[in-house]
């Protein structure tokens, strides 16, 4: 199996003391769609920050891509782990628009053509195209926020990582996002989403990471998410198709619904079909 | 620059304090008239925002690095009096929580820093800014930003010299020599950001309607 | 700053328990006469009692010293910068030598540090009022540290944002991008700063501030340990101070 | 009928010249649960600080508890109406717990004893009497947004206010702060929430106004969130509940159930009764 990320028994704790990780072991699969899931404060962010370098295991190793995660691999972390932060006003600083997108392609010391390429490119992507000369601060949260995935979008990572992407966005730019991630990871990237919006995470990822107060409650498929035990444990809720196909009495599925659509196809053909169950 | 306790002698320490006093309550009223009741809020969020500032690093030489003063970008961004009542605020945190600068020193490093630092800035921005040259806003927050540094480490220097704690004529050469150099980061910086949150508040101005103007939104 | 105030819970040792206006009365009026002494044999002496009494008291030392590490490694370096200016100056003028400067420097960190890390938030801020720091005064620092500490989080998750796009800082201030990155991102933080302060404006406004700002706060009466360590505190430099200007020549013969 | 907020005609543009409200004419009902949805920057927030006179109208007028806003009846309309605003560091700013909660009661000028008892009132109802030591930045978001409604709740408003208070918010903070809201309302309080949220607007609130750039562009019982004209132009998403119930065809029912159980025990008597439908 090809690992975009493999992490073996990682520990982190803060200079003040506050255990931050203990024991994380997690391999999240290339190609894939992850969501990290857990409550506030649990260290998914802490853990994000693991991906690219940020930090540097203080126990344990990370591994992207095969490549050990320390000082001299550094670069090569930055460039292919994407990191979008949550508040798109801790990333995004330059006055124009386009100026910012081209920050991390600058940094990664391309050629002036290149990097108007990569940043019409990303603009695109992401569909602020015309916005491209205005000032990030003149924009709407969702609009910033988009400017903020197109800057990581730019410098082409292989793998996109986004630290609660949905708080604070309206239905609209919520589905706007759907759609980017969907479409990154279509093109081959793994996305990585830590959030607590189980609905979303449900909906959307094939991979499940629970995490609780600096550990790894479970890892699996979004079946996970079904189970009592530990959306409990991990102070979360079951997503709104669980609670609702957990309510039928005598109800019997193969495979839950991912969605409030599919379940509404299920459901149809369950009433029409009822008098088999009789 | 932040002067420990144990370097100044008794006669500089209340000669310091009791200027530093006497110009805190000064621009205490002052602030007070210009802001209202939102001086609190108002200043008290500033001077955590000069707080955070000063931990911005920026290289200076080989590699060597220097922090933010921050008198200056107060003293332009908020007016003189307002800028010496947050940089004093800084100053007192910095001495009873971090251990940055003596209790009993205090007096000397508000008068340096944030009175001497932010009258000298802003003396310097205004009567520059006046001249009318190309360039002249820009060389005016540099000088600004740069002469507000010099002050302070020409005060540091004499009223340690005043005490007796070292001589004048071996600590103002090196004293002055440094500061110059560092204070070269802190215009350009300076310079930078508040060319920039200009040019941001002209296109944005109604999240700050009630930050320039008093009196708006009430 | 996060790690300065969690003393809400251990309040089991004497230290702890004596009032707060006495502890920093007394650290600043002991800190004020020993910047008068010269005498290194003096300082010390008052420096040894003082780290005895925080022991007796049960004032957890170790742990303060490794905070207040850096402050004094930092009195320590000017110290020896003032030794060696001095040393190559030609009018031999100084009156202290740089070993004093430390030790009166040492002494008031750790007794104004002890003072303060002694009490809860609240206290402190009482202190200030019943020192007679002005109002306008005591709001700003207690508005500061509360806002200091989101400020700072704000600033170092910018810094951190700008290290995961890769950018790197210049070796020095010719190094035109990374100034203009340094310069934005103060500007920034101002930004922020700037609309937060109109948020919590608003915020007080809706919950009825109109200009005036207390703490409910009943301290409580002060005891005869109070007096008794506020005495002891100031006294024992007093003495030193008198010893070195030779008033006790008779005892000493 | 007895209105909490009577809204005529309102009008409000910023310095600059951005039109934040035109013409919103809306009546609150005393002792309702209304929700306020729109997308980001929709005028929602702008509205809320109208309630309580920290912006006073430019045009129309504004009427709480029949008292008309004017800047003499501010002190009035501080009391009676409790704005909770979004970042819960913006109006918690005090050294302790206990302080901050007590800010507000000291500013009516009540005495001590009063103060004391209305702030152990106001902890209790939010659950946090163990923290009122505490200072807030120990405290964790959400406690945090506890606080700060905790700061409220001791003014004792006759209406509630609260601006996007679901943001950052994990699934336990969020059922906690339900269960404050619907304990508040029960005590006789209205309750205004301002969300982009449908999904708990439709689950909670009986009264809906929905808001488009600076207007109105409906005000309703929740079959507002079931009118495809109007989610579609106000940029939002219908309620998953909705959703599912459109999908299932030929389904008529008198009245869309509000939350996803409800929704289950309806399907549970269709498929259970499935065969009348043959």
């Amino acid at each position: 199996m090809d690992y975009a990320v493999e992490i073996d028994d990682l520990a982190f704790r803060y200079k003040d003391g506050t255990v931050a990780l203990k024991n994380i072991t997690i391999n999240i699969k290339k190609g894939s769609k992850t969501a990290i899931l857990g409550h506030n404060g649990a260290g998914k962010s802490t853990l994000l920050l693991h991906l690219n370098g940020i930090y540097l295991p203080q126990r344990g190793s990370v591994k992207v891509l095969g490549v050990e995660a320390n000082k001299e691999n550094e670069k090569f972390l930055r460039k292919m782990v994407g990191l979008v932060f949550q508040d798109p006003d801790d990333q995004v600083f330059s006055p124009t628009v386009w100026d910012d997108v081209a920050f991390g392609p600058a940094n990664l010391g391309l050629a002036k053509e290149e990097i108007e390429l990569r940043v019409e490119e990303a603009l695109k992507a992401v569909e602020i195209e015309e916005y491209a000369d205005k000032m990030p601060f003149h924009l709407s949260y969702g609009q910033r926020k988009r400017v903020a995935i197109a800057g990581v979008l730019a410098m082409k990572p292989e793998i996109l990582v986004l630290d609660e992407p949905h708080a604070f966005l309206d239905p609209k730019s919520k589905e706007n996002l759907y759609n980017i991630l969907e479409k990154e990871n279509k093109e081959g990237k793994t996305v990585i989403v830590a959030t607590h919006d189980v609905d979303f995470a449900h909906e959307w990822a094939d991979e499940i990471i629970v995490m609780r107060e600096g550990e790894v409650l479970s890892q699996g498929g979004t079946e996970v998410l079904c189970r009592e035990e530990i959306i409990k444990e991990a102070g979360l809720e079951f997503p709104k198709v669980v609670r609702l196909i957990r309510k039928i009495r005598g109800l019997k599925v193969e495979k839950i619904p991912k969605t409030i659509e599919e379940a509404g196809e299920l459901f149809n053909s369950l009433i029409n079909n009822g008098c088999h169950r009789d | 620059m932040h002067i420990p306790d144990g370097f100044l002698d008794a006669k500089t320490v209340i000669v310091t304090s009791a200027a530093s006093l006497a110009a805190l309550k000064y621009g205490m009223t002052k602030a007070k008239k210009e802001l209202g009741e939102r001086d609190i809020p108002s200043l008290g969020v500033m001077a955590a925002f000069i707080f955070a500032a000063q931990m911005v690093n920026f290289p200076v030489m080989a590699g060597t690095s220097g922090h933010l003063l921050g008198a200056a970008l107060a003293a332009i961004l908020f007016g003189p009096y307002s800028a010496s009542l947050v940089l004093s605020t800084v100053l007192i945190v910095q001495c009873l929580f971090f251990q940055d600068g003596g209790i009993t020193a205090l007096g000397a490093n508000i008068l340096n820093m944030a009175v001497a630092g932010t009258f000298v800035a802003s003396i310097v921005y205004n009567t520059v800014k006046k001249l009318r040259f190309t360039g002249s806003e820009m060389t005016a927050i540099f000088l600004s930003a740069w002469l507000s540094v010099l002050t302070g480490a020409f005060l540091t220097s004499f009223e340690l010299a005043i005490s007796g704690t070292v001589s004048f004529n071996a600590v103002i050469a090196p004293m002055i020599l440094v500061h110059a150099v560092i204070g070269i980061g802190e215009g350009i910086i300076t310079c930078v950001a508040v060319a920039y949150i200009r040019r941001i508040l002209d296109i944005k101005p109604q999240a700050f309607a009630n930050y320039n103007e008093r009196g708006e939104a009430r | 700053m996060n790690a300065i105030f969690g003393q809400e819970i251990k309040k089991q040792n004497i230290f702890f328990k004596i009032d707060g206006r006495i502890k920093l009365i007394s650290a600043i009026m002991s800190i004020a006469i020993l910047t008068t002494i010269s005498k290194e044999e003096y300082l010390a002496a008052c420096l040894a009692f003082y780290i005895l009494l925080l022991c007796l008291t049960g004032f957890p030392v170790l742990n303060t010293m490794r905070r207040i590490l850096l402050p004094v490694l930092f009195v320590g370096f000017m110290s020896a910068a003032v030794t060696f200016a001095n040393f190559f100056s030609v009018q031999q003028n100084s009156s202290v030598s740089g070993a004093a400067l430390f030790l009166r420097a040492f002494y008031a960190i750790l007794a104004l540090s002890s003072a303060i890390y002694s009490m809860t938030f609240r206290e402190f801020v009482y202190s200030l009022w019943a020192l007679h720091v002005p109002d306008t005064l005591v709001n700003l620092i207690s508005f500061t540290i509360r806002y200091a500490n989101i400020l700072n989080d704000e600033l170092w998750r910018m810094v951190v944002a700008r290290k995961a796009r890769g950018y790197s800082g210049g070796r020095n201030f010719w190094h035109t991008t990374s100034m203009r990155v340094i310069g934005r991102l103060v500007a920034v933080l101002f930004l922020r700063a700037a609309e937060r302060s109109q948020r919590v404006y608003h915020a007080m406004l809706s919950r009825g501030y109109s200009g005036d700002m207390r703490l409910l706060y009943t301290p409580e009466k002060l005891g005869i340990r109070d007096f008794a360590y506020g005495a002891l505190m100031t006294m024992v430099p007093l003495f030193f101070k008198v010893a070195e200007m030779g008033e006790f020549s008779w005892i000493m013969r």
